[in-house]
């Protein structure tokens, strides 16, 4: 069933991306969960198709089950609804460190071709343009996880040629330069936006768009991109959002909106 | 050793200017209480230390009282930038401050180190990551067996930790529960310490046998404050207020008001203020 | 990922012969019935790990199962020697046992460095003891930033962990509560694991947010074995039988007492055994 | 009042050990506490005059308070009547590395003149005559605690000229040596035997007889130890153990003895 005979308003390309973005998401996963997009992502997957993943955010909440989205990686209801918690420290040693992840989930400012991420700086680091928060965990979530998923909104100052500062290494140059620094993970295996779904090409590692979302053209995605954007031969249409995924991703939000008053 | 004072007591004897300050807390159990008294004692020249600067930092900046700010991600999560922090970096305002900056994995590991008392942490960090050409104390170390390299960082050892705990025994012992984050490592590995906590009890009662306690003879000044967390939060004892969080954004995103609304809340406020703003019990 | 089957299959699919194999549990929760499975079906020339072999590695190496043994202190705490590692190691009885010998912090750290993916561990240790001269694996990093020479030691990365447990859900999460030693560490830091619990719950329940749980995902075969820790304890199920560990130095001192305890005891019984053993409730 | 007006048994040379052990003690240490004869000496200082004494065994427990004498380091009543418990590796690394220790406790098989200690093996390492248990906690006890004491026996194969084995270093070959090796910390200061008391000559740190128990004569001593012992020039006497701490020592060793079935 499609979108077009639900009674509702029609999906906006923002939950379009939220929706594709949890589809990447299996039962089995434990994910390392970045917080905004990506915490919306990964909870609509657990409460639609994925019942069973293990959320995990790096405050230490181990296997959390939030009603609403956290506002912050540490909110109460993430420790509240968790298998257990651990120290941060533990986190970052025994848990991510340690391998233990399946996917780690990212969003960012800015990114470039080879998903290589910027969330530090605009400008020079010493007289930045823009002081933007930092890494946090992402430097090692993109290094120590088996794979990592991006979810980030398109536009030609977020989908940059080259970026100011690598804040978090996708896959570098491209090739094989993650092995090249022994790195044994796969890196970012899958990049989903409000207009397409990126894979990396297996040799270039050059992010190349695999499928365009109901009613996107291909232009509006170049549009929309700092560098000349590769698509597979055959680019597939990404299915439409069913009537249970944006039910339950409004249903979610609007629970979230009513307990934080009104984000 | 614990000892039992006023909030004011605490900062005035603890606190000095050019000090190094660990203030944690990550998103549960944020001192706010006790920053706001190291603003209204007016300490200048700190170096503030925090995996997570969020607002508390955003005010002890604004109000000028850091030269440098040892942090991993600094912003209002879920919101936005951190108004006063950027424009610390990018406009001098009050005046300027300096970064040294980490990866969460690498400070949570440098706060490790500092209480197992080695002299530096090392991880499998900073692959291909920009921030090791941008900040100098990150090194590397081989490994002994392997021949693989592993990034270091130095050992965080704060002159103070500043933390809000749940209770205090009437020994000074101190409970946490829920999300610890780094401040046990961050009071095992400073110097002197100052714990907040939301109510002093004659003793703990039953808990778990593994309940996160720091005994009475790691601590130092010890202070009950209720609400002194807000706007973080106190595990069982009330809600983050997510609503200010959201608030904050307009608060300080101008000089002018952001200074208005420190001087109402902060300099003309004390910690007795703090139990009035708790949001309902969680 | 969680699997719940018999003991005798959870060892006959998850140790080989040849293996390293870590039986942890620091006086408490001892995994007895296990170390028994795995007599009974006659591996041998495994390495046993454990910071402290007690009588359960005393009952491996005198029935042979073992040709190497890494470890830091060897005994029957309060009572005196394990006789049958003694005859190991004095006389080769019932064959020769190899020795990599540390200190308990060593092992301990080397257990965390595994568990964390490290592929050493370093600590202030070993400084003017002889163990470096006869453990090769005892080396040195420089610190990157004072100079400070610490003592490293290769992380233990065991192809088997087995531990006894206090419960487990239905999903297979597995609860540790009260000395939880380095078992955490050695089921985090090996490629496969046996996990033996007093009894399987359908939910755990009301517990500390800190709970010491092993997520299922991180854990292998599943075996509910009610005093499966006996002579060692379960916290809250039954006290540690101090009288059994003073009744086996005399069991063990002789070849053909030990021998003779064994058939009866080990070799002609089964895990259902254990129930029985129980001391009264803790 | 001395030990003579008792109308019980006389003390005993064992007994005098731990009371004169415990009388090392204060209520302000923070004390690792070794198995057999330190931990009584600990108990015993807890049970009389040091009542706020924190108490720490290497099974993870902190500030314990046993009823009875434990037979191993990780007995259950450990972990019940404990402040809290945590992990072995926090406790090594937090709390022992972590210099947060003023005294360790230990006992010995074999010590020299500098008070190394051997618990490793009479005879080679590689064709041991005898295979001790082994160092356990005692190597780092020995360097992060701010001082040690030692309990033991004396005895002419237990107080030897020569360790075949060191397995914690005392003072080493005695005067600078700790300092030499980057210690900060004082080592051992104090050795409490069944004879008499030691402590290291403040410039050579060779153990010297500084006090003798009750009814000891230097002659006694010298025959029980390997190797000419130094007595300071003004030797006192072990004050007596008074009825107060021997009665207290004989009923926890009554409890224990009951608790663990007859050790």
């Amino acid at each position: 069933m499609t979108m077009h005979t639900f009674h509702t308003s029609p999906v906006t390309p923002t939950e379009m991306m939220t929706i594709a973005a949890a589809r990447a998401l299996k039962s089995s996963d434990v994910c390392f969960v970045g917080i905004g997009a990506p915490s919306a992502a990964c909870n609509l997957a657990r409460l639609t198709h994925a019942p069973d993943i293990t959320l995990i955010y790096e405050s230490g909440t181990i296997g959390t089950e939030p009603d609403v989205l956290p506002l912050s990686i540490g909110d109460g209801d993430l420790c509240d609804t968790a298998l257990t918690t651990v120290p941060v420290p533990e986190m970052f040693r025994y848990w991510l460190q340690g391998g233990r992840i399946t996917i780690g989930f990212l969003g960012g400012a800015q990114i470039d071709r080879f998903a290589n991420l910027n969330t530090t700086v605009v400008g020079s680091y010493d007289e930045p343009k823009v002081r933007l928060p930092g890494g946090g965990g992402a430097p090692e979530i993109a290094s120590n996880c088996g794979e990592v998923f991006i979810t980030m909104a398109m536009g030609n100052r977020a989908f940059v040629e080259k970026l100011p500062f690598i804040t978090s290494m996708g896959h570098g140059e491209g090739g094989d330069h993650r092995a090249r620094l022994g790195l044994r993970t796969k890196g970012p295996t899958r990049l989903i936006t409000d207009l397409c779904v990126f894979t990396p090409d297996p040799v270039t590692k050059e992010l190349t768009v695999v499928s365009l979302h109901p009613g996107v053209t291909r232009e509006q995605v170049q549009e929309n991109c700092g560098w000349p954007v590769r698509f597979v031969a055959d680019t597939s249409q990404t299915p439409p959002a069913t009537e249970e995924e944006l039910s339950v991703l409004r249903a979610l939000h609007a629970r979230t909106r009513k307990a934080h008053g009104g984000i | 050793m614990a000892e039992f004072m006023s909030l004011k007591d605490a900062v005035a004897s603890r606190v000095r200017d050019g000090d190094s300050v660990a203030m944690e807390g990550f998103t549960h159990l944020i001192p706010y209480a006790a920053g706001h008294e190291v603003i209204r004692q007016k300490r200048r020249g700190l170096t503030l230390i925090r995996m997570t600067p969020d607002i508390l930092y955003d005010q002890l900046i604004g109000m000028g009282c850091a030269d440098r700010l040892v942090f991993s991600w600094g912003g209002n999560p879920g919101v936005g930038s951190l108004h006063r922090m950027r424009d610390a970096v990018e406009k001098a305002w009050p005046h300027p401050l300096a970064l040294t900056e980490h990866s969460h994995a690498a400070m949570a590991n440098a706060y490790e180190a500092g209480a197992s008392n080695l002299p530096f942490a090392m991880l499998r960090g900073y692959i291909g990551a920009d921030l090791p050409k941008v900040n100098p104390s990150i090194r590397s170390v081989t490994c002994p067996y392997t021949g693989e390299v592993l990034a270091t960082v130095p050992a965080i050892r704060p002159d103070v930790a500043i933390i809000h705990a749940l209770r205090a025994d009437l020994k000074g012992n101190v409970l946490l529960e829920g999300i610890t984050g780094v401040q046990k490592e961050a009071v095992l590995a400073a110097q002197r310490s100052i714990i907040t906590v939301e109510q002093i009890v004659e003793d703990f009662g039953s808990r778990s046998p593994n309940a996160v306690i720091l005994p009475h003879w790691t601590v130092g000044a010890v202070v009950a404050v209720p609400g002194g967390a807000h706007p973080s939060y106190a595990h069982g004892y009330y809600k983050r207020d997510n609503a200010f969080y959201i608030a904050w954004d307009a608060i300080a995103r101008e000089r002018d008001s952001f200074l208005a609304w420190m001087e109402v809340n902060v300099m003309q406020a004390g910690p007795e203020a703090f139990a009035a703003r708790r949001p309902r019990a969680a």
